[in-house]
């Protein structure tokens, strides 16, 4: 096909090398990194995630574009994985950073992009993972209340238990939505 | 009674869904007003959550074929699309010509069926209901040649890995360029029953500003984006299939509001017919199926595909174990980061804006919430 | 036609009541009751052959069939609709005003069946002739605005909040439309000289079809001022605010079920004919036949006013199936700083033209 | 004539009964919402009274000005109010005292101004209340300075009103 086409066939089983530009400005701050289908991706711990992101934002050619933002779960360690754009082009970065399943902690991205909001908040809720510096990482997708991290590959559906702690939406609106001091005033009783 | 000069007048919290005409689906607002501006705006989804994540990673690649359709319903052939060509990528399998031209040609299509609702909807929103009825008429059409070669008429299971169902059916060449013929009088003949009205422009134009910047940080893409004035498409920006060898506009305006939006996505379907037209021309002969083990089991390795839906950018990314089964399917859902950016748009608007804002972002909740 | 059989009536009551030796008042109080029920049987008729009818059209204009399967050309939907409303429970909800609940839709109802009783239906054929003589015009503003009450009612006894928002934007929105389209009416009663709907027709019955309103320029104003302000007062698209579905669910009338559902729908559709006879009095004749006085068809004029209604009535739906909504700002903007100036000019036009055409 | 005279009267009767009724409604009603409602019947009711004296204009300009427009109004303003001052207002009185008071001023001034006035001598005819030309040309003739100065007080009430309402608003 054309020039611009992502050369993706032959290779996503085998990595190759980083380019020299991203070896040169990552290198330090990454644990490894490869280039798999011609996407380059880049390990990092969660220390480094910030600096690292920074700098590549700092590029002449900036990767300032966040798209995506998920959660692997590898057993052992549970993986957030950013998805970062060449500006609005065809180039992309994928930023991988590995937590320990034990302590899942990683610094917010919320202060660079709006996007983080949602789905930091998603990973946090399905992986577990604590996102340090969220505005506020209540479970967005499930339900108040809803017990232990569906996507994590051990989570089991116990059906002895209940899925659901008590909510306290139900139990209390107004103290959570923050809402008006009282609901009656608005029609007659 | 005591003057209170601070008191101004009473905010009200309204819940705007999860039941609500307007939301386009079980989307519920937390809303807090002032009469009738809004101060506030809290989306709250999760409604229509179905782990379609999670059951990726207990069913083999075929069986996950089908639910790709459901997720965002309104466009199932760019769904399929997306993880086909994902899961055919891991494979290291290239589809024949003719499957490529015929895939996007029925993205094109689902393209304008798409748009076609979101159209009416919009029409809904603002109160205008015959343009709806209107867009559903054109859309049937659409439908109906879908139903001719898919046997579906909404969650189509038309793409397969390696291929297609079935080669496209008899008559249903004529049957589209039929459609193509017609359809730009009806899209002029919408043009002036809704875009051109000036109830709806004055309701519409300068309304759910949503500045190049925001829309950068927020991730938001699609026609969403490109009424912003930014011109990102990835059919462009990252063409797949045949895509580079077919002559389109990217249509874009610089308003950022409602309005730009709307003409943007009515710009949008007659470049897509523009290009229906050129696969209608060129559609090579040949074979449509490339032969695929019949256990697929795709070396260890994961790809990130991305597409440009109706709604924007469609990414999947995707990760094998070796297994039979995907390790890990995650949807960049365009709606979701869509979405996200809706409370900014809605800064100082009207309750009625809220509608309007809500329908140009052309939202599918199966989209947002997968 | 009407006024013979009312006549035979009477004449036929005043002699029974003088046999019997009741004081003959009695005849007129049950004329009043005749005249009331024949009116109220009237709205019904009317709201059910107009939602059919507003079905039927808006079918046609948006190219689909609309009711088709009960009755032929499904004739009997809207009344089996309007059975199957009188089955269902009455819900009052949770924490509900129950009585103003329950007093909106009556209400509502009432006052717009009070409209009708200074129509002049054909030539002395008014059921409120005295009143009619003196203030026919000013008695059924007076009593269109009114219709704001139930809404306000409704809308705050639900104990909803869209049915708030509703019933103040209901409110709000009648009580500034009223302005324009009294600017309008008082144009006709300039030219007329007087508050009477009967002399409006009677001016306008001498050359048939040529001695309408509707062909004075200088009423051309007040012509388009009064379809618009009128079609905000009976809440109809562009001006549905208060009960905007995609916005507000229903408005007002979102917590009502069965049969003070049914009231509310049915007397929106009996003041939605009172406009459409209103604007066929004040501008197109009345009862008067479009092709001269006496009338050489001899067509009962009650026909003609039906007929010329039924237009006036169609040209609305017409509108609403075409157009969007107006904003509420918009809707406020448009009545004070457009409407209300232009009613000032043209009544302005309207005086001067009193004056020397 | 008698009948006419019986029929008068029984309407007289029923519509002074509804504005009694009414007005106990609206004085002990608990809710101000209520109360104000109330006041629709009341007011319809002297709208009667006019009715029965066949003062025709007066009975529609009641109704429009009085039961359409400030009922309405006073309806609007409690909905809003009850919303600003949280509690809502209780319908019952502060100030027994006054309010006794002012009533009883009130009253006496009626009584002594219905003992003063001659009805006897005076024909409804002559005093032009039900004739809408007869009350025109009054207001812009005899009456038209007390008219003038009439709206110039009410435009001085609406531009108060609104200069209130916006330093209101800008204070927030």
């Amino acid at each position: 096909m054309s020039e611009g086409q992502e050369q993706q066939i032959a290779s996503v089983s085998s990595p190759e090398p980083l380019s020299a530009e991203l070896q040169e400005i990552a290198g330090d701050l990454t644990t490894g990194g490869c280039v798999r289908a011609g996407r380059p991706e880049l390990l990092t711990t969660p220390e480094n995630l910030l600096p690292l992101l920074n700098r590549l934002h700092e590029l002449p050619e900036p990767y300032s574009r966040l798209t995506d933002l998920c959660g692997v779960d590898w057993g052992d360690r549970v993986q957030v994985v950013y998805a970062l754009c060449r500006g609005y082009g065809a180039e992309m970065v994928l930023v991988k950073v590995d937590l320990p399943r034990a302590q899942a902690e990683v610094p917010t991205v919320t202060g660079l992009w709006q996007l983080a909001f949602w789905p930091e908040r998603e990973v946090a809720e399905m992986f577990g993972v604590t996102f340090v510096g969220h505005p506020n990482c209540e479970h967005l997708l499930l339900p108040e209340g809803f017990v232990g991290y569906p996507l994590l590959k051990d989570y089991e559906y116990d059906r002895s238990n209940p899925l659901l702690s008590p909510d306290p939406l139900r139990e209390d609106p107004d103290a959570v939505l923050g809402g008006p001091p009282s609901e009656d005033e608005t029609g007659a009783s | 009674m005591t003057w209170d000069p601070t008191c101004v007048t009473e905010e009200l919290v309204v819940n705007m869904g999860p039941q609500h005409p307007s939301t386009h689906g079980v989307l519920r607002l937390i809303l807090r007003l002032d009469g009738e501006r809004v101060l506030e705006v809290r989306p709250d989804i999760g409604f229509l959550h179905s782990s379609l994540e999670k059951i990726a990673e207990r069913l083999d690649y075929r069986q996950y074929l089908p639910y790709t359709d459901r997720y965002d319903y309104l466009c199932a052939m760019a769904n399929e699309l997306a993880y086909v060509r994902a899961v055919e990528s891991l494979l290291g399998v290239e589809p024949t010509p003719r499957c490529q031209w015929i895939r996007v040609m029925m993205a094109e299509m689902n393209r304008i069926a798409s748009h076609l609702v979101y159209y009416g909807a919009l029409g809904m929103d603002t109160g205008a209901t015959t343009v709806f009825l209107y867009c559903f008429r054109e859309r049937e059409r659409i439908l109906q040649l879908f139903e001719d070669a898919s046997g579906q008429r909404l969650l189509y299971h038309y793409f397969r890995i390696g291929g297609l169902r079935n080669d496209l059916p008899p008559g249903f060449c004529e049957g589209l360029r039929s459609f193509l013929d017609e359809f730009p009088r009806r899209v002029a003949e919408y043009d002036a029953l809704l875009t051109r009205n000036r109830i709806f422009r004055s309701r519409t134009e300068g309304v759910g500003y949503l500045s190049p910047e925001a829309a950068l940080s927020y991730g938001v893409t699609g026609p969403t984006l490109r009424g912003s004035g930014v011109s990102y498409d990835l059919r462009r920006a990252a063409p797949y299939y045949v895509y580079p060898e077919l002559e389109f506009d990217v249509p874009t305006r610089p308003e950022g509001d409602v309005m730009a939006r709307h003409l943007v996505r009515q710009e949008e379907m007659l470049q897509s017919v523009h290009l229906l037209h050129q696969c209608l021309d060129r559609l090579p002969p040949g074979e449509i199926n490339v032969k695929v083990p019949r256990k697929l089991k795709p070396d260890p390795g994961e790809i990130y595909v991305r597409i440009e839906s109706p709604r924007g950018e469609l990414g999947v990314y995707l990760i094998s174990d070796g297994s039979e089964k995907p390790y890990r399917l995650h949807w960049r859902a365009p709606s979701f980061h869509n979405l996200q950016a809706y409370p900014e748009m809605c800064q100082g608007a009207y309750v009625a804006d809220l509608v309007a804002i809500l329908g140009s972002l052309d939202i599918i909740l199966g989209d947002v919430d997968r | 036609m009407l006024s013979f059989i009312a006549n035979w009536l009477r004449d036929l009551l005043t002699a029974w009541f003088q046999a019997w030796h009741v004081p003959l008042v009695f005849v007129d109080i049950l004329a009043w009751i005749v005249g009331g029920v024949a009116i109220l049987i009237l709205v019904m008729v009317v709201a059910l052959v107009f939602i059919y009818l507003e079905r039927k059209i808006s079918g046609y204009i948006q190219s689909r069939l609309g009711p088709e399967r009960v009755g032929p050309w499904g004739i009997f939907q809207t009344a089996m609709d309007a059975l199957k409303l009188l089955q269902k429970e009455d819900i009052v909800p949770a924490g509900a005003d129950k009585i103003l609940h329950t007093l909106g839709p009556i209400a509502f109802f009432v006052v717009g069946l009070l409209g009708y009783l200074v129509i002049p239906w054909e030539e002395g054929g008014t059921i409120a002739r005295m009143v009619d003589a003196h203030v026919g015009v000013l008695y059924v503003l007076a009593f269109g605005s009114l219709s704001v009450i139930g809404i306000l009612m409704g809308g705050w006894g639900s104990n909803n909040k869209w049915s708030l928002l509703g019933a103040l934007r209901g409110a709000a929105q009648m009580i500034s439309y009223e302005v324009p389209m009294l600017l309008a009416v008082v144009c006709v009663v300039l030219l007329a000289g007087s508050l009477s709907l009967s002399t409006i027709v009677d001016q306008q019955k001498t050359l048939g079809l040529l001695s309408w309103n509707l062909w004075r320029p200088w009423l051309w104003l007040p012509v388009i001022l009064y379809l618009i302000a009128a079609t905000a007062e009976v809440n109809r698209t562009p001006f549905d605010l208060p009960e905007a579905e995609s916005e507000l669910v229903a408005g007002y009338h979102t917590e009502y079920s069965g049969m003070k559902f049914a009231f509310f729908f049915l007397a929106e559709y009996g003041n939605f004919f009172l406009v459409g006879l209103i604007f066929s009095v004040l501008f197109l004749g009345g009862w008067s036949s479009p092709f001269g006085y006496p009338d050489p068809l001899r067509i009962p004029g009650v026909i003609w006013l039906l007929g010329k209604a039924t237009v006036t009535v169609f040209f609305l739906m017409w509108v609403r199936w075409t157009l969007p909504r107006l904003r509420v700002d918009q809707l406020m903007s448009l009545c004070w700083k457009v409407l209300l100036p232009v009613g000032f000019l043209s009544l302005l036009i309207a005086g001067t033209a009193a004056l020397y055409v | 004539m008698s009948d006419v005279q019986i029929f008068a009267d029984l309407a007289f009767y029923l519509v002074a009964a509804l504005i009694l009724v009414s007005a106990l409604g609206v004085l002990f009603a608990r809710r101000v919402l209520h109360a104000a409602l109330a006041l629709l019947p009341c007011l319809l009711g002297i709208a009667g009274l006019y009715a029965v004296l066949a003062a025709h204009f007066m009975f529609a300009v009641q109704i429009l000005i009085y039961a359409g427009a400030i009922t309405v109004l006073i309806l609007f303003a409690v909905m809003m109010l009850q919303r600003i001052l949280g509690g809502g207002i209780l319908a019952g009185s502060h100030n027994p005292l006054v309010g006794l008071l002012a009533a009883g001023t009130m009253f006496l001034a009626l009584v002594a101004a219905l003992l003063m006035t001659d009805f006897a001598g005076q024909d409804p005819g002559s005093l032009g209340v039900g004739n809408a030309a007869q009350l025109g040309q009054a207001l812009l003739t005899r009456e038209v300075l007390a008219f003038e100065a009439l709206s110039v007080v009410i435009l001085a009430a609406i531009i108060g009103a609104i200069v209130i309402a916006r330093t209101r608003a800008e204070g927030e």
